[in-house]
């Protein structure tokens, strides 16, 4: 499947960090779940992590994302510090929403974080809109909407897809098709459950690849970039995966799966595999690798504690930014 | 709400053409077990999981009602039901007078609203005025567990649409549930607390901690009478104005916001039909104007509670 | 194409008669427009009639239709008499929705027409309900969709489309392809402009009909009718086909597309190769048709005359109907 | 309106980042002539025809307006706005919010409102009061097409998402439009007659209106101060309490919906911060609460008319 030369040795243990960057940020939440310092919901990422980091080490800084509830790894993998993630869902001040947004809401513009949302669907437009954007704007900057199978059944999907093919718009549709939406199998909500599929109907190549399988994404999206970004337009990619953990952090997980099905599919485990072959393929020893496992653990670490050490919001900044605040200058009589 | 649960499970059993729809309202038994035991009772048709498709299923539920069937929507958080808003407006609720009164319309809308455990501003939010401002639906907003089951049971009664919206943080409230074939009128509103000095109209959450700073004034002197509309479509004006000729101060407490608002209809109508018995500027308090904001030192900065409620109304008696 | 044995020649003339009824009904209507008559917007169905015709010859009068902004022909086909649609459009009592509702809300639900609708989209969603009741209440009636190309690319389409093939209901969708919505064409604002093929992404059949052959759609629509009946589920089906009248009465026509090419479908008219065929193929006598023709036309005139002497809706009667009247009925204490 | 369309030109010819969306927008210049000729001005990008997913390109004009365009979206009629009900509430009005002021959500939402020529229920809805009850959404609601050229403008200008709702049955209103560079802040109410005995506050064709019926009244020797607050959010309350501390009389004629409406708010505010000045009860004239009928003998019952609006006006006073 990959079209690409292989990877050089640095861009593999990136890849690498970046999944166990995201992996031990979510075990990290799921513990502070637990303990009653995320006072929201949080829904982790736990088992997908290889298509947030194959898709976005092809992003530079001034493309944009948009992503879903489940948007820890899709953050990370754009680049926020797990600082601003965590300090964000324990409602501090530091956060990367200043404490306003939580896991739903995660926001860091100016690294092309363009929010992660409570609402199914929404990403989707946005992200044909920040398309439009870059072909008005006449850059070779790049959107792009993560969203899970769910949203593929909801409006939103019809019309983003279709207005991003017939303008040709420099945007990629990445579904995480993890099989289920909450308890609902996407094989039952769906009349056609292959999601690639879809493409066809808007006029867009649709492509589907291994979720779990970080050099698969990678590749896949590597060609999907650079084609939106030289002007091709839009692409969709559906990369099958699973979820390993209950939808989200205190729900049960059994009802709707088996326990084996779960278990079955953490031996797939994206870091494991690519763990496996790196070291199989002879690019780097192990001892490189848990290197990186313990920089990662004390990056995480370090980041709770800032996190929770970081002083609440003010409750009298609760009403700023509803409006802009440069509004007054705008208004002339 | 083990109350509403009861209500819909007794009418699902009497009339085979109430089914429910919704995202993990079938063997789940719905995110806030709304239906929690009644897909073994009913099945799967009549329990029917539904793709995330908002707009979708609101608008299959206005074909269904339409054909002969009793659809029941569970959208689980009212945000998500603004991708329908085209379908309630437009549709649902305008049917029955474009077909001249040929078709009726019982749909029942169902879901929670309310702000509360950093649920953030995707999740939190109370949509009662929006819907209470057009033609054609009834807008229920229950605050006690036998109020929310007197009143299920009249909505699933009743042909017209019902939108019923019940605070998330009331949701395992407890108190009497009268037994059996109990339904409450839509538009009467129950005098929560009787007093003299002061008429406090709360709805929802708000009741509750109207009452709780309606019980500490009392002990400073202060007779508070406070009054639960229970439905804002209609909205029984008349034990509202009863009220406020007796007390001639009027309060109204709604975490919604307030432009606009069900405050601001409930003042404007006093301060036209109870003019004359107004002693006193009428007030209102209301959620703070702004997103719902996730950190709970910000969340808790932009709702009403026991203490800004108690204030305003010592506020208003000093006027 | 035809999988039917050949018409009995009773139905033959009533297709004709219906299409003709539709025709003189536009026809007299658009100049009742000019004069003034009708108050609001009138979208005529000329050009359009053998796809209301050859769908609604399989309806019972139970089976049910929804349809749109450009519905007389829907109306009638469905079994509307001339007299209720020229009132209603003239705003009187007498009209089909007692006046409240003028030519984008038409109303018989005694007959199966579930409205006409000023709304691009709902109908859809709205037949899909009745499909969910229908397969409810264990009936063998059948809902049908009526809409244009222009809904296609609406969310409403995608997530109709789905739950009716996720539930097998029986729900026809029909969508009218004249290639334009208002003035955009359909090959530039739809990313696949091959409606047929959409019926894949939901796992429903779609099937594409010569939309001015009122002998194919009946033969399609046949075949769908038959299977949703009988419980196989919901199909889509594309009629190709062109409005030769302007978008809405007194709207201008020749900006978006050629004189010619209107002058052209013109002479591809249902009704024109529809007589020609007959007449070809030695069903009927000429004079059978003129027949027809004669008797359509004053059925016509007679509902025009009819319409105009009746009487105007009663202002007290304006918020009637906004509530169920047997409310009250069911509140009890 | 010409006045709109000029302005638009004029601010699209400075401003490249600007683009116009909707159906028919582009080489047809828009249903309402909104967008006329500039098609052959600025070209397909900046003109762009869409298909009909008012609730894709809503949200698509939200996506761009955070990353550095400035989406306009022409909707022709407001009703068909309601699908995209998700879009601007949930998202487009909290974006500021959510991202903590990083990003600016410039985008200006324009269509048509109202009642008349039986456009029926689906082409006539007024929307205001739903968007005004929204945090983080500026409401316009012009009646001259001066003002609506000096708001439109503004709205081009500030870094908020603004709803510009223009009365279909005002689209061809003539009136002094001032040349150039001319800006209206929002939020600021224009007393568009002067007057002593009470104070009437109408919006868009209302305020024609009740100016008419204003000028009936005078030779009755009724003096009736006319304000059209011109942006319903922000709501000029100011200059209305001011004209009610001269007049001691409030009334507010209003095509929209009275539950939970612009009149409700008005009257609300007034009935609290100006308790002392008030005389009279404050009274509210509103369209009738039903969905819009489309024969004219019906349509005619269902708005307010200057007979009606004379009567009321004439009624007030004597209270
Ligand atoms: C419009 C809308 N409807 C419903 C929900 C509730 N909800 C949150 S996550 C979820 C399931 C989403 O499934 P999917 O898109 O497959 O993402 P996954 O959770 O599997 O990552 C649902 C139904 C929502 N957030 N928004
Ligand atoms: C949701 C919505 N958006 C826009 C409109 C305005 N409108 C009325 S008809 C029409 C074109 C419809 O095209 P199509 O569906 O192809 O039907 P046709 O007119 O060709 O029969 C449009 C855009 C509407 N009625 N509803
Ligand atoms: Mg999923
Ligand atoms: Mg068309």
């Amino acid at each position: 499947m990959p079209s690409l030369p292989p990877l050089p040795r640095d861009t593999s243990l990136r890849l690498y960090r970046q999944m166990q960057t995201i992996r031990h940020c979510e075990e990290r939440l799921a513990k502070s779940h637990q303990r009653g310092l995320i006072h929201g919901a949080c829904h982790t990422y736990v088992g997908q992590e290889a298509i947030a980091v194959g898709v976005s080490a092809h992003l530079r800084e001034d493309d944009v994302i948009f992503s879903t509830h489940r948007g820890h790894g899709h953050a990370l993998a754009k680049g926020l510090h797990p600082r601003q993630l965590i300090a964000e869902l324990y409602g501090r001040e530091t956060g990367c929403s200043r404490g306003r947004g939580g896991s739903m809401h995660l926001f860091a513009p100016e690294i092309g974080l363009m929010g992660t949302s409570g609402i199914v669907g929404p990403c989707i437009l946005q992200a044909t809109g920040a398309g439009y954007s870059f072909k008005l704007l006449r850059t070779d900057r790049v959107a792009v909407a993560f969203f899970g199978d769910g949203a593929v059944n909801n409006g939103a999907f019809h019309e983003g897809l279709n207005m991003a093919s017939i303008w040709k718009l420099p945007v990629l549709f990445i579904c995480e098709n993890n099989q289920f939406a909450t308890e609902v199998p996407f094989q039952y909500a769906a009349g056609n459950p292959t999601v690639a599929q879809r493409g066809a109907a808007y006029g867009l190549p649709g492509v589907e690849a291994d979720g779990n399988d970080v050099l698969a994404v990678y590749s896949a999206a590597h060609d999907a970039v650079q084609r939106a970004r030289s002007g091709g337009g839009p692409a969709l990619l559906e990369c099958k995966t699973y979820r390993t953990r209950p939808h989200a952090e205190g729900m049960g997980d059994f009802t709707y799966r088996p326990r084996e099905e779960v278990e079955q599919w953490k031996t797939r485990c994206p870091i494991l595999q690519f763990r496996r072959r790196l070291l199989g393929e002879k690019i780097v020893e192990a001892a490189d690798l848990d290197i990186i496992d313990r920089q990662v653990a004390e990056l995480v670490e370090e980041a709770h504690e800032f996190a929770e050490k970081s002083p609440w919001p003010d409750p009298q900044t609760a009403t700023r930014h509803v409006f802009s605040e440069s509004h007054g200058k705008h208004e002339r009589h | 709400m083990k109350a509403t649960l009861e209500a819909l499970s007794e009418e699902m059993a009497k009339n085979p053409r109430i089914f429910v729809l919704g995202e993990g309202i079938g063997k789940r038994g719905g995110n806030f077990n709304t239906t929690k035991g009644l897909f073994d009772l009913y099945g799967p048709e009549r329990l029917c999981d539904t793709p995330i498709s908002e707009r979708g299923f609101v608008g299959l539920a206005c074909g269904a009602a339409m054909t002969g069937t009793r659809p029941v929507v569970d959208f689980m958080f009212s945000d998500f039901l603004l991708d329908a808003v085209g379908e309630i407006i437009n549709q649902i609720a305008k049917m029955q007078y474009m077909s001249s009164g040929r078709l009726k319309m019982p749909v029942l809308l169902r879901g929670c609203i309310g702000i509360g455990h950093s649920s953030a501003t995707h999740h939190s939010g109370n949509y009662y005025p929006m819907y209470a401002h057009f033609p054609g639906l009834r807008v229920v907003v229950p605050a006690a567990p036998g109020d929310a089951k007197g009143l299920l049971k009249t909505a699933l009664n009743c042909d017209d649409p019902v939108l019923f919206l019940e605070h998330k943080e009331l949701l395992s409230t407890k108190g009497p549930v009268p037994e059996g074939e109990y339904c409450l009128e839509f538009g009467k509103a129950s005098v929560a607390r009787e007093g003299q000095h002061v008429t406090v109209v709360a709805l929802a959450l708000m009741l509750h901690k109207t009452l709780q700073a309606a019980a500490a004034l009392a002990e400073e002197g202060i007779s508070v009478e406070v009054i639960d509309p229970r439905t804002v479509a209609p909205l029984d004006m008349d034990t509202i104005a009863r009220s406020v000729s007796k007390t001639g101060r009027l309060l109204i407490v709604d975490e919604a916001f307030a432009p606009c608002g069900i405050g601001a209809e409930i003042a404007a109508q006093i301060a036209d039909r109870s003019f004359d018995d107004l002693d006193a500027p009428i007030r209102r308090l209301n959620g703070v104007q702004t997103p719902t904001p996730y950190s709970p030192s910000l969340e808790a900065a932009v709702v009403p509670n026991v203490e800004t409620i108690g204030r305003a109304i010592r506020d208003l008696c000093e006027e």
